[in-house]
């Protein structure tokens, strides 16, 4: 299994495996990835591991580039800094990000709408009186703001795809430009400082795209054993899947064997 | 030399008043002043207006216990142990809590300003977000941001225009954050003050710098002649320390580099016990109200388990704890 | 890993281009990337626009070398070994040289601004002087803020007002430090381009932050398996460094914490000779074209004035150095 | 000499070893001060070791509260760092400057004038081609802008005490206002942000003070052997002597004994 790179069987690796290997496909040797804890320290890991050796990853607890031997429960973690180049604050790694040294962000959210915008603050009811009342923005709306690509690892529900968005916490492709409210594109919200934005939402069903055009989303790829069809049903607007290249590439058997037996061996993120 | 420093944690405690605004060492889960929370329930603390890059633990503890009027921060929760901050979003739906959303670089410039010892700084961070929606200003909603109190900006946001460069888009300024306390739990302390951290700084220092009044819990207070062969290594100078308490483990449940784990299934078991306010209430009886002292605290957790988050002394972390499913 | 960036001193220098807005690491007299600067008075760069906090010894010799066309900084002299840059002076007279002065807070937030990303900063320093009088806007005045050179800012400063807390008085704003290279000496690199450096920092970080590119001149290139056993003591990470050069005694004349001295007789004969173009064009001949390379230079010096300012291991200076009358 | 706390006669001290005395009177016990090289080192170190030993140095290039055991030479200086409480750098130093933290802070200049402004940057011709280009302002106007109180160490010569200073590099009690260049106050130059100002000027010849009202220049004391009338001719201006309280208090012998043999044993500053 370890030096096999041909793919995986369906029901030979999980959901979660076959996330961390889209994710790590999006890494392009090199680059400098703002990630979060979970998913993206499995993506981060897998493609230093395999195709993108010289990535760097930053966590916004202030680490930079660490070769962590244990994968690490939250950024803020210690595991984070075992090897890194230099382990700092925040101030240090935000400002990295905001002078333009990311090239590629991993983020997270529990609602999207079609052109990326997404809410992790709350939904339901109202602003000051909400349904649910979830974390808050973190650093999702800096990092996407501020790196040159974000890719989104959502969960995929109807719920959560939805044509507007309750609160948006993290910009999209059109925003509203405030204080005013008018919306634009994303390109004139940023001006000058405009890097780019989401390219991709990896969910539990599919892997979406943005039409570089119009800002909207459109279906890439569906994971093994999904239908186009499934993931109609699972999104709340009207969705482009005209442009659906076909399956996502599984995980090979030297992808899971890293995985499993070298990235996650406690079962963290990857379960047992 | 400056004796004086050095207090219990109930005389630190009492350097705090009602109605400050308070922020704290620390990230989410880690190196987060616990055993001055405590002692701050305890003490029976209100009306505190907690201004943080993010909260953790230590925030929903605090706001649980109706010590908390106002949040001004990014971010709530406890990372993998507990998926959002339950009190926190309790109360802001009751209406006992206004919660201010920043985003996590605002915040920190936030801070960074106020350590810098300007109004405010400017960011592009986050443009096109509600965070920036004026309808979304809670303190403004609130009739807060009248200058009547000189620690809360009369704006949550002003838009401008670099005139320098030419750049096209907002320029965001974003208000320094006054508080008057931070709160720290460092590695160590010198006799003196000086504070050194070990391993990820977070916003530490813009906190301690920020703030008027300086209270450092440290695991270990070393001698000042120590601290000092190496003071590049240290992160804070004697003379911005107000109070200085030696308290070992007094990060817990939340970690600390080189000395201890985070204990996930303590702050899992708050989070699903807390959910309600029956249920922090019995939580907070039993962990804080019935417990009088921070070392009672750390006997009732045992010695089993405060070993078993233990750091190694070369990876600086735990490789013993359970972690994973 | 990334061997492409290591590279020798004349290698290095060619990564520097005619025009470039140039920034070093260091302070005065300190850490200056002297084996660099020789070099590139070899290799006759022109019109450099340097911009510094503080210019030094460094700065004196690009000046007198005819490869400087405009100087942005604070101060220019050589501490107590010659009190101003006298090479700075005659081609400001001359007209050969445009000098811009802001205060040392400016320049720092100057740096601080282009490390953060964000085209100024404000700040409350220097009010009521002539750094601020538009009279006295050099660049301007030279018809270089019209827009066309995309790292000059369109004007020297602004003024504005605090909207937040209803402070009065002035704030100006002073434009980010947006230099194309920053040159830096430091005491350790590892083969990756970690850099550490020991001792006083100076505004190493935000000058090599702010460049588009690193050039990194270090005491020693170190394992990065090494360097990054204490990533806390780290200052910049591998990926903001493009070029790494290994040259011991690589900032002699001036200082380097824990390895050598300032060497103040040279330096104090350095300004006695090059008060006028002659003398500065005989020393120039003397120590830096009829020397090859900056091993010749160092055999020049000579072992036992090198010896001599070596560093004491532990006061991390010289103790037998002649310092004093 | 060690425990001799009587005053030294005339010409049994230097006139540097005056001054540095003079200002180490200046300093209060537990006050941050903010110094440059040379005198002032020397007036707060011999503070330290006896009316102020809880005063705190902040040197500009990054050291806080070092105890050096040889003089540093410069700010830069890797013997500032001896024992520091904290070592970083510039922007660290200079934001708790602007933050408040400094009470007083010691200076240098080439020309005064009677409200105190200062002149390190250029002297005759006009601004563009000088008779005499000087190092700029280096952190004078800053230091001197954010602390409580500043005290400048100078050469008294006519030349350099004038009615007004070719160019403001630091601000005294009057200065302009720009863009627009009106004269104001000095309180209502810097606004809600005033803490206090230039309070002394230690020269070769005497020690001057500021009127709290007009904030121009008094004669406070001469040193022993100066007359008023030595001040006067080394002034520029119409100084106001009226006020004027005596002799500089010479040093003591127990200060002549530190200064010497503990302070600067090399003669870095002192000579020989």
């Amino acid at each position: 299994m370890r030096n096999n790179h041909s793919p995986a069987k369906p029901g030979e690796y999980k959901l979660i495996e076959l996330l961390a290997v889209a994710g790590a496909r999006e890494i392009r040797d090199g680059e400098v990835v703002f990630a979060g804890t979970g998913l993206p320290m499995l993506a981060v890991t897998l493609a230093q591991k395999t195709t993108a050796p010289r990535a760097s990853i930053i966590y916004e607890a202030g680490s930079m580039d660490g070769r962590p031997v244990h994968l690490p429960s939250s950024v803020g973690d210690a595991r984070c800094e075992y090897r890194a180049s230099v382990s700092s604050g925040l101030l240090d790694v935000f400002s990295q990000l905001q002078r333009g040294v990311v090239d590629l962000a991993f983020l997270g959210g529990a609602e999207i709408d079609r052109y990326g915008n997404v809410n992790t603050t709350s939904i339901g009811g109202d602003y000051f009186h909400p349904a649910v009342r979830l974390t808050g923005s973190g650093g999702n709306p800096d990092i996407n703001s501020l790196a040159r690509r974000t890719v989104f690892i959502m969960v995929q529900e109807k719920r959560r795809f939805k044509e507007q968005v309750d609160y948006v916490t993290s910009p999209g492709w059109r925003v509203k430009k405030w204080p005013g409210g008018e919306w634009v594109t994303r390109q004139e919200a940023f001006g000058s400082v405009f890097r780019g934005g989401p390219v991709a939402v990896i969910t539990s069903m599919a892997v979406f795209r943005f039409d570089e055009e119009t800002g909207e989303m459109y279906l890439d790829t569906v994971h093994p054993g999904v239908t186009i069809e499934d993931v109609k049903n699972n999104v709340g607007f009207d969705l482009d899947v005209s442009r659906c290249r076909g399956e996502t590439p599984p995980p090979t058997y030297h992808e899971l064997y890293l995985l499993r037996n070298v990235i996650d061996p406690e079962g963290l993120f990857l379960g047992n | 030399m400056a004796k004086g420093k050095r207090m219990t944690i109930q005389e630190a405690v009492q350097l705090i008043n009602d109605g400050d605004m308070i922020t704290f060492s620390g990230f989410t889960i880690w190196r987060r002043p616990m055993a001055i929370v405590y002692e701050m329930v305890r003490q029976r603390k209100k009306n505190l207006h907690l201004i943080e890059v993010n909260s953790g633990t230590h925030g929903e503890i605090l706001i649980g216990a109706g010590c908390v009027k106002v949040l001004e921060t990014c971010w709530i929760g406890h990372e993998l142990y507990g998926k959002v901050g339950a009190n926190a979003a309790r109360k802001l739906k009751s209406g006992e809590l206004i919660v201010e959303d920043y985003s996590h670089v605002h915040m920190i410039m936030r801070f960074a300003a106020g350590a810098m010892g300007v109004p405010y700084l400017p960011t592009r961070a986050s443009l096109g977000t509600d965070i920036l929606n004026p309808e979304y200003d809670a303190l403004g909603k609130h009739g807060l941001r009248d200058g009547s109190n000189p620690r809360i900006p009369r704006r949550k946001f002003e838009f401008l225009t670099d005139s320098f460069y030419g750049e096209q888009g907002d320029i965001i300024h974003v208000p320094a954050a006054r508080p008057n306390v931070c709160i720290a739990h460092v590695q160590q302390v010198g006799e003196e003050g000086t504070v050194r951290v070990y391993g990820q700084r977070y916003s530490d220092a813009e906190a301690m710098k920020a703030a008027d009044r300086v209270i450092v819990v440290a695991e270990e207070i070393v001698p000042e002649e120590v601290i000092r062969q190496d003071p590049t290594a240290n992160l804070i100078p004697h003379y911005l320390v107000d109070a200085i308490v030696e308290q070992p483990w007094g990060a817990h449940p939340t970690g600390c580099f080189g000395y201890y784990e985070v204990d996930g299934m303590f702050i899992r078991d708050f989070y699903n016990k807390t959910r309600t306010q029956e249920g922090f209430d019995a939580w907070a009886e039993e962990w804080i109200l019935k417990v009088n002292s921070f070392d009672e605290y750390l006997y009732k957790i045992g010695f089993r388990r405060l070993d078993m988050l233990r750091a190694n002394s070369s990876y600086k972390y735990s490789t013993r704890v359970k972690r994973g499913a």
